[in-house]
């Protein structure tokens, strides 16, 4: 176990340590082709060498490589994850430091991913049981239709439609009832309020999660089948057992295996849903600040969030590994 | 000063009192002491206890003054800080603020005299010192300011900048470092005068000692920038209380204001949207300034209810197409920009790609608000399809088969506008187009990359009809043309030489009017469009006033009802 | 009266290609003490029948168009599903084949074993743990207080089938139900398992159905024999007659089949063809296509029915008295 | 441990010399380091004669299907020597060695995983010509298998099927024909009637011997089933836990059986005949076979033997000593691994210290004495 | 009881074996359970009728997309009324032409994506489950890297790399960018399936069989190893082109999708969904309703695929 852990970590690191150089490698060609973003610092002007000088230095991209197409700029990457070592993730192009950035940015986002997910597993884990239970039957059909539905409806779509068309009128109408300050009225807000991170994050959360729940319902119903069909819920049954008793104890319970799989690691695949949702909604989040940053060529910054939602990832995986084994008893790490 | 031009890499909906770059002053009428239409600022009597909602619609990055360019900070530190001047909201005519008195004899050697008894918000003073530590902090090169350039009419402002030599591989070695860390044009006469030194006479320049590139800062801002940048420490009549850079940024009223303008409320709360539409919180009452997205246009406007709380005014930024003069045929032929103005049907497109955000232009100057400006100085800006497929066959067609490019920044607002614009074209003159939104788009205009005609947006830095002319059509050479667009016109050179060389700006203003006849006639880009500022307001606001150069709400003429 | 009697049992798939009758008309009974063993070919319907009887088939597709099932005089057939299985949970107990599967790996043996009676019979946590350990101590699992707390990966393929009969008497059932327990084991396993069986039975008094198609099995385990052949019961009776005077064809081609452990034959005999597709039986005796004996009765007339033999016991057969007067199937196997 | 290779006889066709495979445990960080070893076939020595048939039993894990493995080629051994034809197979040349693949081939005991359900049975079959093209011309290979469906019993028409269309006794038949196509000379049935009914099970024996008189094949036939092992087998050598405890002809080994294990392996086998119900001597093995990674020391078969502490009862004198306790058992089968030696007859092998014990069909209680 | 001979034996067989399992191969019986359903046969038209009308779009409108004049627009749907059945867009063009010729883009797209991803995965994932080893070791990490990178961030990177790339403006140039992407960021999930496939399979005893009989490693791979494991691969893709259609939309709203001025349905409807919260709802809910059957017809597809290669779920 702990050797598992320990290589895990390791191939961890590897995994980080490339990650890192593709993105330096891809923002760093990026500028090479598109212009050193300090150009962009002076718009319409056409800057004398000096000042240009002095913005790409302030920039971080002082370093003539940025200039020079299909430079690998190792100079840079070496330097930077120097910095990474001791623990500087660096400033964006001016001056915020990354890990404050991130720090406002990805409370918000993780709020997100956890209405997120509990909107997965609430509506997964309803749906799909009740659609493995009633397998072949007009319930199943319709939930597995409603899955689909959800799925082919980009997220965007129902996004705007909520903040754009039922947000203002739910948000007056609990105003009026509920008083202006309420519970109820602040989660029909049609923008996300920093004063209140958590409660305006559930319905875009819910909307967003709503997206992937269509998935989940279908893995969630697929692995229960599985089990109805299994040979030790035959054995279960024949030990005089309630139906009830069966589904809880050994059809939900070992079709959670996969489900808890599944979700850890649509972690990234979350982050797209999130730029979106983070845009629609106006939340301030890791998804957003990704998206400006990569439009600007931010390289710092860029590179910097991506390591520590790598970071995050990884560890997610690592971790959804070792659920993976205390779920299963089978399986043992070495 | 130099214009500006806005890449449009903001987001995907241009709602909002929107519109990016600097406003500047140059009235070259002597502006001291002027007050004339100084407005009635808020009095203590009449401070309400509210606090007003707005929005920032653009990424807003940093609070410091001199690196402040955008038109949401400068809102902001519009109320943070106090500049020498400030502008008359109508007629956008300078008048003293922080300075007592502003003079000289020569346009060149400028003596500012401050107002006794002003303190930064840590108590420090605002005198000499604070000005002259703000600007030497600008104008240093290394520094890397965003204001920086605007030092560069002060004696000593080169040395500042170090040389630096760039090889064909474009890569840039230090030769020299900079020489001096101080403008030597800055004289601190005694604490509370400060004398200037041009390095030519200009008559504007105390019209520019408003713009928030000349704002003060205390001598703690500069021990401290990167805090500084993020609350500031202003002389202005409201305080930072708590910026979270993305989200939101409140302010509230200093107790230790002197000056007469103060806004008639306790608090300002900006919420920050990056881009993104604020209208169903202003729907929903949670914000006080808005605008709807072009979707929503129509639907606001019916609204009896709404459209009595709206302001519009126009605005100052020219949307024209240019052509790749240097590329020749067809480029260089003005029938063929003939054909491709006038296929252009500019009313409607705007009516239903941008509603209320633009008006068609028939000038290359705006016509209000400008000193010089005139409408229907273009005389091929009208839609008339017949007229161009003329031109366009007395141009000698289009090569068939070809495509022609339209090159924008990368925005969806432009990209939509653009493509309207491209339909038309294709349609009234049957030339196949395609779009290419690209991001190095400044890069690639000034390297003259362009293969086919393109998006330009011209922003003024001051209210002068010579700064739509000769930062964008001058500066060519006779064989080459200018960087840009590859114009030259030996008459157009002249009007606006005479013009700087007129002895006062009213009739300097004139021989600017004839550079623009000169360029009607030569024709070498196609007005489309001038900017419209735009906002609906909350029924609580009254007196709303929108800045006719950046657009945003006047704070300091702002009231709430009661 | 029998404690378990099946009494014209039929069990019916729905299937896409047609309706497969898995299981027609079989009846059978059993005694307290008594041994019935259920022989016949994979397919033959063995497993279908037991689990009718525990209640346990998945309906659709499965169905019971006729039939009874009466334990110690309640007809399981009239129990709505729910009370079905609630009273086998009681009474019966059932073995199942691939123990592995049988269990559930996410469980301890400990765990599984005292399920029951702790959702049933709300025993307490330690209870329930002490029983555990006198199960694993019945059905002789060294060290049952380590075992209990292991998971079925990590026991042995005798362990496990072990672990599953201590499983299946934790209710202390009337009636054990044993559907191939041994088949994946090896012999000397096997042996283990079917001494084990025995012991349990005789201690408790219990009735055995024991299904399997190893006739070596069947023959040193059984009192009653059952020989199924496509869904029906063609063969019944006390297992020494069956052994040594097959009255079904079937049964003795079944018998000369077997190699031998005591002596070696050159050329083994065989039954030809294979096992008839249960969605297409053929007309007349199922058998009749791989039969030896078959005659044009065979082929046109219904299947014969289960006919009382001279000697007790039954078969379906036209010419049973006469195969069973043909004599031993070994000596003619050594011909 | 090793024995003394026997001298090549014209007959043999292959042979395997103190055959070794473990297989290693591996462990660590980032290198994998090994810490222990399966010791799934350690140290088998065996002789197949040409046309004859070699039985092999023994427990599940006991090593006989890695034999098999390592025999065709698909494992590599640790150690010992294949020789075939009396040549070394592992001093050949890659091509030479292909060439022998050819000549060892395999037929497998589940009939539903050894054939590619994607593939038509007459491509499974002729798959064979398409890796060796020059073993017969192209013209002719889809005659040749129909040749071999005919040989085995399957209809020629049904080349064009797929396996799950046949049952499991003709997916053992079509098994056996694509092992046949290469024209083998020595085919390795790994169990290749466990999986089938009683009633298929005769079919496909009675096809192996009928192929084994009309092509002279030499088979190795690994089962459970001591029965059939009995009746198709000429010499049967018995595995336990890696190594051959017994060997020798059907007759001296089922009839004169010279070890305990190979004893216990036969009572445990239940007789068709309820007459015989409470008349055998039943000998019940305690426990499940140790596992290889970690093999009792001195007799790998102490731990579960029933000889031993019977033989060491009669040692210290004591009546009444139980199998399971293991202080009952001998110190020598404990410290000391038995040889395998002849016991009567020269090719009559087993390895037991306490062999001669057995010598007549002894029952346990004359053992004892 | 004698032994028969093997002729009675064989026609013994043939007589039973022909009513085992009907004939036909694994495909064919793949087909009869799929034709049995007929949610699937409707499914199956569906996409059929929107792949015509990729491939065929003049069948559909006689109008050019890109021909579009301001002065038409926002006209509403008109039916069989007037020239624009779907009525027209903002900026004027006809929106039943957009949606024709929008369907072109957006299937090419996850035809060449999936086909891409499949191929790579595939590929991969054989090599990494055969030889385990350091090919392996490499694979995963390739793989673990990929997933660790955010797709979108990937896309703009590469969008902001292949921008100065001039790709022509047909319509295979419009969509190479969003292409390249997508198939960049999809293949992980099949290498990762069809290693453990390949893991499960190689191991089998007709693997073994191919062995011994001297099977080279590629052709054990090709012909043994990859038809087992690509098979429930192959019930993942209609799903998996209908999740690339859905995601064309996401792109599209993010201004990364297809390039202008190619119409896709991800771009109708991104910025029909603007003005669906204005007036003109019309314009999302023809693209939408394209893209919504597109899926559906897909997913109903795969599922039964999957079903009817899946014997365990029948
Ligand atoms: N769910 C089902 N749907 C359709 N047919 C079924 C189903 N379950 C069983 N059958 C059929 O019922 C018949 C009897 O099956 P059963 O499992 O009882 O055989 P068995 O005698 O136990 O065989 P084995 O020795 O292989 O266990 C078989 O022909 C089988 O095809
Ligand atoms: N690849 C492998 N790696 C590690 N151990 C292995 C491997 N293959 C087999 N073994 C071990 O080697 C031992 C012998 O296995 P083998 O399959 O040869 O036994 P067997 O006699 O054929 O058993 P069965 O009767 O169950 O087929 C077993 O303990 C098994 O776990
Ligand atoms: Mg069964
Ligand atoms: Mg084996």
């Amino acid at each position: 176990m702990g050797r598992y852990l320990a290589r895990r970590l390791l191939q961890g690191l590897l995994t980080l340590f490339l990650v890192i150089l593709l993105l330096h490698l891809l923002t760093t060609w990026a500028i090479q082709l598109n212009g050193n973003p300090a150009l962009a610092f002076f718009g319409d002007r056409v800057p004398s060498p000096a000042q240009y000088a002095a913005v790409a230095e302030r920039f971080g991209l002082g370093d003539p490589c940025y200039a020079q197409v299909g430079n690998p700029c190792l100079g840079p990457f070496v330097t930077r994850l120097g910095d990474y070592l001791t623990g500087d993730f660096g400033t964006d192009l001016r001056g915020r430091p990354v890990t404050d950035i991130v720090g406002t940015a990805a409370p918000n986002t993780l709020r997100l991913f956890a209405v997120v997910t509990i909107t997965w597993l609430l509506i997964g884990m309803t749906l799909g049981s009740v659609a493995a239970r009633k397998r072949g039957r007009l319930t199943d059909h319709g939930i597995r239709g409603l899955s689909i539905m959800i799925d082919a409806l980009p997220v965007f779509v129902m996004l705007l439609v909520y903040r754009y068309v039922l947000a203002v009128p739910l948000y007056t109408w609990a105003k009026d009832t509920f008083g202006s300050n309420s519970t109820v009225a602040l989660l029909f807000k049609p923008s996300f309020s920093s004063d209140h991170p958590m409660i305006t994050v559930i319905v875009p959360g819910i909307l967003l999660g709503l997206t992937g729940s269509a998935a989940f319902i279908r893995l969630v119903r697929a692995a229960q089948l599985e089990n109805y069909n299994s040979e030790h819920v035959r054995t279960a049954r024949s030990k005089g057992l309630t139906e009830r008793h069966v589904v809880l104890f050994h059809i939900v319970r070992n079709s959670s295996i996969p489900v808890a799989t599944a979700v850890g690691i649509v972690f990234t695949e979350a982050l797209a849903g999130a730029v979106i949702t983070e845009g629609v909604m106006n939340i301030y989040g890791m998804g957003g600040v990704l998206w400006k940053a990569v439009r600007d060529s931010d390289v710092s910054l860029v590179v910097g969030i991506v390591s520590l939602l790598a970071i995050v990832t990884i560890v997610v995986m690592i971790l959804v590994d070792l659920l993976y084994a205390a779920l299963d008893p089978r399986i043992r790490y070495e | 000063g130099s214009g500006s031009d806005d890449s449009g890499t903001s987001g995907t909906s241009a709602a909002g009192p929107a519109g990016s770059g600097q406003s500047g002053a140059g009235s070259g009428a002597a502006p001291a002491g002027s007050g004339a239409g100084a407005p009635a600022g808020g009095n203590d009597a009449e401070v309400s206890d509210a606090v007003v909602k707005l929005v920032l619609n653009q990424d807003v990055d940093t609070l410091l003054p001199m690196d402040s360019n955008v038109g949401d900070n400068i809102g902001v530190l519009d109320v943070i800080y106090d500049g020498l001047v400030r502008y008359d909201p109508k007629t956008s005519k300078p008048y003293n603020y922080v300075a007592q008195d502003i003079a000289t004899k020569d346009n060149k050697v400028w003596t500012i005299k401050i107002k006794d008894g002003l303190t930064f918000q840590n108590g420090e003073p605002v005198d000499a010192a604070a000005f002259a530590r703000s600007w030497n902090y600008s104008a240093y090169g290394p520094n890397a300011v965003a204001n920086n350039y605007f030092f560069e009419r002060i004696d000593g402002y080169e040395p500042m900048q170090g040389e630096y030599e760039e090889d064909d591989a474009g890569k840039v070695t230090v030769t020299k470092e900079p020489t001096a860390k101080e403008l030597s044009g800055l004289k601190i006469v005694d604490p509370l005068t400060l004398e200037v030194t041009l390095t030519a006479p200009f008559a504007g320049f105390s019209t520019m000692l408003g713009y928030t590139g000349f704002f003060p800062v205390a001598k703690a801002c500069i021990d401290d920038v990167s805090g500084c940048a993020v609350k500031p420490i202003g002389n202005g009549p409201f305080q930072v209380d708590q910026w979270d850079q993305g989200q939101k940024l409140t302010a509230s009223r200093w107790d230790g204001y002197t000056l007469p303008e103060s806004p008639a409320f306790t608090g300002i709360e900006w919420t920050e949207y990056a881009g993104k539409s604020s209208w169903p919180d202003f729907q929903a009452g949670d914000i006080d300034v808005s605008a709807p997205p072009p979707a929503l246009w129509a639907q606001a406007n019916a609204d009896p209810d709404l459209s009595s709380r709206k302001v519009e005014s126009p605005g100052a930024a020219l949307t024209y197409i240019g052509f790749p003069l240097y590329k020749g045929k067809p480029y260089d032929n003005i029938e063929f920009r003939k054909a491709i103005s006038m296929a252009i049907d500019r009313k409607t497109i705007i009516e239903k790609i941008l509603p209320g955000q633009a008006v068609p232009a028939t000038s290359w100057v705006v016509p209000d608000g400008v000193p010089g400006g005139k409408a229907g100085t273009c005389e091929w800006c009208r839609f008339d399809p017949a007229a161009a497929k003329a031109a366009l066959a007395k141009a000698g067609g289009w090569p068939a088969g070809q495509t022609l490019t339209i090159h924008l920044g990368k925005d969806e607002t432009s990209e939509q506008y653009f493509k309207a614009i491209g339909d038309s074209i294709k349609l009234n003159l049957g030339i196949d187009y395609k779009l290419d939104p690209t991001p190095d788009f400044f890069d690639r205009r000034s390297s003259r990359g362009f293969t086919g005609i393109f998006r330009n947006n011209w922003f003024p830095d001051y209210p002068l009809n010579e700064n739509y002319l000769a930062p964008v059509y001058g500066g060519g050479d006779a064989k080459k043309g200018n960087k840009n667009l590859g114009f030259y016109d030996a008459k157009f050179e002249q009007a606006i030489k005479a013009g700087d060389a007129a002895p006062n700006l009213d009739e300097a203003v004139v021989k600017y009017a004839d550079a623009e006849k000169i360029l009607a006639a030569d024709f070498p880009t196609v007005p489309v469009s001038f900017s419209q500022n735009v906002a609906f307001y909350s029924e609580r606001l009254d007196n709303v006033v929108l800045d006719p150069f950046s657009g945003s709400v006047e704070l300091r003429l702002l009231k709430i009802k009661q | 009266m029998p404690l378990l009697q099946v009494r014209d049992l039929a069990v019916e798939f729905v299937t896409a290609d047609g309706v497969v009758r898995a299981v027609d008309g079989l009846s059978y009974a059993v005694d307290a003490g008594q041994t019935l063993a259920i022989v016949g070919e994979s397919g033959s319907g063995k497993s279908v029948s037991s689990l009718a009887v525990m209640g346990l088939l998945q309906s659709p597709p499965a169905r019971i168009p006729s039939g009874s099932i009466t334990f110690a005089g309640t007809d399981l057939l009239t129990l709505s599903r729910k009370q079905h299985r609630a009273f086998c949970g009681e009474h019966i107990g059932m073995v199942f084949q691939d123990a592995l599967a049988a269990l559930n790996p996410v469980y301890t043996v400990g765990w599984q074993l005292t399920e029951a009676l702790r959702a049933r019979h709300g025993l307490t946590r330690r209870d329930a743990r002490r029983r555990a350990m006198e199960l694993l101590d019945l059905v002789q699992v060294p060290a049952a207080r380590q075992r209990a707390r292991e998971y079925p990966h990590q026991f042995s393929g005798g362990m496990r089938q072990r672990a599953m009969i201590a499983m299946a008497l934790a209710m202390d059932p009337e009636v054990l139900i044993a559907d191939e327990p041994t088949t994946a084991l090896d012999v000397t396993v096997q042996a283990q398992i079917m001494k084990l069986l025995a012991e349990i039975q005789a201690e408790r008094d219990m009735a055995l159905i024991l299904i399997t198609h190893d006739l070596g099995v069947v023959a040193s385990v059984a009192d009653t024999v059952t020989v199924m052949y496509a869904g029906k019961a063609v063969e019944q009776g006390e297992v020494q007659r069956i052994y040594s005077r097959p009255a079904h064809p079937y049964t003795r081609a079944l018998l000369r089949a077997i190699p031998r452990l005591d002596h070696k034959g050159r050329q083994l005999d065989v039954i030809p063809g294979r096992p008839p597709d249960p969605l297409h039986l053929p007309d007349g005796c199922a058998f009749h296509p791989r039969c030896d004996r078959a005659e044009d009765v065979c082929r046109a007339a219904p299947p014969p029915p289960l006919a009382e033999l001279p000697g007790g016991g039954s078969a379906a057969c036209y010419f049973a008295v006469e195969v069973m007067a043909d004599g031993k199937p070994a000596e003619r196997a050594e011909s | 441990m090793g024995n003394p290779p026997s001298a090549p006889s014209p007959d043999v066709v292959l042979e395997v010399q103190d055959l070794v495979k473990y297989y290693p445990v591996k462990r660590g960080v980032v290198f994998k380091r090994t810490v222990g070893q399966v010791r799934a076939v350690d140290g088998v020595s065996l002789a197949l004669r040409r046309g004859r048939t070699l039985g092999l039993v023994g427990e599940s894990g006991s090593g006989k299907s890695t034999l098999a493995k390592v025999l065709v080629g698909v494992e590599q051994p640790t150690s010992g020597r294949i020789l075939v034809d009396g040549i070394d197979v592992s001093a050949m040349k890659r091509a030479q060695r292909r060439e022998l693949r050819r000549r060892i081939q395999l037929v497998f005991q589940d009939p539903y995983t050894a054939l590619n359900p994607r593939m038509p049975a007459g491509e499974i079959v002729g798959e064979a010509y398409a890796i060796h093209p020059r073993l017969v011309p192209k013209g002719g290979r889809a005659r040749a298998v129909r040749e071999l469906f005919d040989l085995v019993g399957l209809n020629p028409d049904h080349v064009n099927r797929y396996p799950h269309q046949f049952s499991g006794g003709q997916r053992q038949r079509l098994g056996i024909a694509r092992a046949l196509a290469v024209k083998p000379q020595i085919l390795i049935c790994d169990e290749p009637v466990s999986a089938l009914d009683v009633s298929i099970q005769g079919q496909v024996i009675n096809l192996l011997e009928r192929l084994q008189d009309e092509l002279g094949l030499a088979y190795l036939f690994i089962a459970h089933d001591l029965a059939v092992v009995r009746h198709i087998a000429d010499e049967v050598a018995v595995m336990y836990l890696g190594s051959v405890v017994e060997r020798g002809t059907e007759t001296e080994v089922y009839e004169q059986t010279r070890h305990p294990y190979t004893r216990a392996l036969m009572s445990a086998v239940p007789l068709p005949d309820p007459s015989m119900r409470h008349r055998r001597e039943e000998i019940v093995l305690s426990g499940d076979v140790p596992s290889p990674a970690a093999p009792p020391s001195g007799c790998r078969f102490h731990t579960r033997c029933w000889l031993a502490p019977l033989v060491a009862g009669a040692a210290s004198d004591s009546a009444d000593v139980t199998i399971d306790e293991p202080a009952a058992v001998p110190a020598v089968c404990r410290t000391d691994r038995p040889e395998l030696l002849p016991q009567g007859p020269p090719d009559h092998l087993a390895a037991c210290h306490f062999a001669e014990k057995l010598t007549e069909n002894t029952t346990r209680a004359e053992a004892a004495r | 009881m004698s032994d028969p001979s093997v002729s009675a034996l064989v026609a013994e067989e043939t007589a039973t074996v022909d009513r085992v399992q009907g004939g036909g191969s694994l495909w064919s019986n793949a087909w009869r359970t799929l034709r049995r359903r007929p949610e699937v046969i409707v499914a199956a038209l569906v996409a059929l009728f929107f792949v015509v009308v990729a491939a065929f779009p003049r069948l559909f409108t006689s109008q050019d997309p890109q021909r579009c004049d301001i002065s038409n627009s926002g006209i509403r749907p008109q039916w069989f009324s007037g020239p624009h059945p779907f009525g027209t867009d903002i900026a004027g063009c006809d929106l039943l032409a957009s949606v024709v010729y929008g369907a072109r883009p957006s299937l090419l797209l996850a035809f060449i994506v999936v086909g891409l991803s499949v191929l790579i995965g595939v590929t991969l994932g054989t090599l990494s489950g055969y030889y385990l080893g350091w090919v392996d070791t490499a694979i995963s990490r390739a793989v673990e890297v990929f997933l660790v990178i955010p797709l979108l961030l990937a896309a703009l990177l590469l969008l902001s790399l292949f921008r100065t790339v001039d790709t022509g403006s047909s319509v295979l140039g419009s969509i190479l960018q969003p292409a390249l992407v997508l198939t960049a960021f999809g293949w992980m999930g099949y290498t990762r399936y069809v290693r453990a496939n390949v893991l499960e399979t190689k191991n089998l005893d007709y693997v073994v069989a191919a062995k011994v009989l001297g099977a080279s490693d590629l052709r054990i791979m090709v012909r043994h190893v990859l038809p087992n494991a690509i098979g429930t691969v192959t019930a993942l893709i209609p799903t998996a082109i209908a999740g690339v259609i859905s995601t064309e939309a996401v792109l599209a709203f993010l201004g990364i999708g297809v390039r202008p001025p190619a119409v896709s349905w991800g771009i109708l409807i991104s910025n029909g969904s603007e003005r669906f919260t204005g007036d003109s709802q019309y314009l999302l809910l023809f693209p939408l309703g394209c893209l919504v059957l597109t899926v559906l017809a897909l997913v109903v597809l795969g599922d039964g695929l999957r079903d009817a290669l899946d014997p365990k779920l029948r």
